[in-house]
């Protein structure tokens, strides 16, 4: 189980590489990857800066891996999220998670990523030519963590 | 003398100016809401942000409320709902 | 979309890849993977044989990835599952489905896994010294196969 | 006359020690039940598989159930309950 925060890309092929060590115990791999979208047609958008709360963040993320490790039999898991300035395309969120059994994994690795939306530190700021400007939180993110309550 | 440090993140650093300060507590220890309302009488920035039903805060870094006590050397961060993943 | 049934190993780094080449239209993209695990304290078993129906088995998957497009604004989807003999640990079935959005990816992917293992023609054998045992379908799937009805 | 292609898969081709055949269609075309039903009264082995009421068929690479009408060249595949994955 670990967590990174860091600035530098991450490499999925090596991220799968590691939760493939436990083999044969393990079963299922689950991974997720978010990339950073295009900014549909504001022009005024030109990247994504993201902060996040030294500390504090590795703590809370390193939690959520604990609580998924409660709920279900998981036997290994990831979170690497990246920060700082980043371009349409680029990784920006990795989570994996392996397991015995794919339901598990599948319910962790969505677990783990939907508490991150609503529960990690982390904060994205647009920047653009004519200045920048702080992303508001989704409720539609708030809505879907409310399923593992 | 009870000081805490105080970090601001996000949109709160901008809007406030400040990332991070010491500050002397009224009290041996006070309640989140009492040093939020210390803070909100700084002025009308501050009063804004504190006034933000959203605005969240951490005492020592794990999630806090308004009931939380703080006491000196607590390190106390605000900030606005996350937006990361 | 794309579907494959082969003999060799898959590369699952080149897979995730091919994922990524529709960023920046693509915001997640979630990779199962199943492994062969240990045959527990059975030490009459060996190995694994995997058996399809060529040319009906391709047409499933195919359909279901048709069926997944339909449910789900996903932008692509491949499935790679191996036949013939495999070992423990050996990589035996991948998913791999892109989208703009996180929970189309992972309900796509958990939907293709699920109806996969309840209506993909594949069958396993198990195989050892004292010779060769075909499995029985397990009820647990056919119960998670209904939660997509 | 009219024939269909038999295919015979995993434990039933093992049961039946024939995994592919060619088989006379008794009329134009028939059911899945009734073709079943005339490779049934081949003997003990073939009643044992095709009274078996997990036993799946597909019709020319399609699933196909008891109804399901069997033409001159389809292909008719028999096989046990799916374990892939």
């Amino acid at each position: 189980m670990s967590v990174s925060v860091q600035t530098e890309n991450f490499d999925v092929a090596a991220l799968y590489e590691a939760l493939k060590v436990d083999a044969p115990r393990i079963g299922a791999i689950v991974t997720f990857t978010g990339l950073v979208r295009e900014f549909n047609d504001d022009a005024s958008v030109e990247s994504l800066y993201l902060e996040h709360y030294p500390g504090m963040t590795e703590r809370v993320l390193e939690s959520l891996i604990e609580e998924a490790a409660k709920r279900w039999p998981i036997i290994n898991a990831f979170i690497v999220h990246r920060v700082g300035e980043l371009k349409p395309s680029d990784q920006i969120v990795f989570v994996g998670v392996n397991s015995a059994h794919r339901d598990a994994a599948f319910a962790a690795a969505e677990f783990l990523m939907d508490i991150l939306k609503t529960k990690a530190p982390f904060w994205k700021k647009e920047l653009g030519p004519e200045g920048s400007k702080w992303l508001d939180a989704k409720t539609s993110d708030d809505e879907r963590a409310t399923r593992w309550h | 003398m009870s000081t805490v440090k105080i970090l601001y993140f996000a949109r709160l650093r901008d809007e406030l100016d400040c990332a991070e300060e010491i500050f002397d507590l009224p009290h041996d220890s006070c309640s989140v809401s009492e040093l939020k309302q210390a803070l909100a009488d700084r002025g009308d920035a501050w009063r804004k942000v504190f006034n933000d039903g959203q605005l969240l805060a951490a005492v020592n870094q794990a999630m806090a409320n308004a009931d939380t006590r703080i006491s000196a050397n607590d390190e106390v961060g605000f900030f606005p709902p996350v937006t990361g993943g």
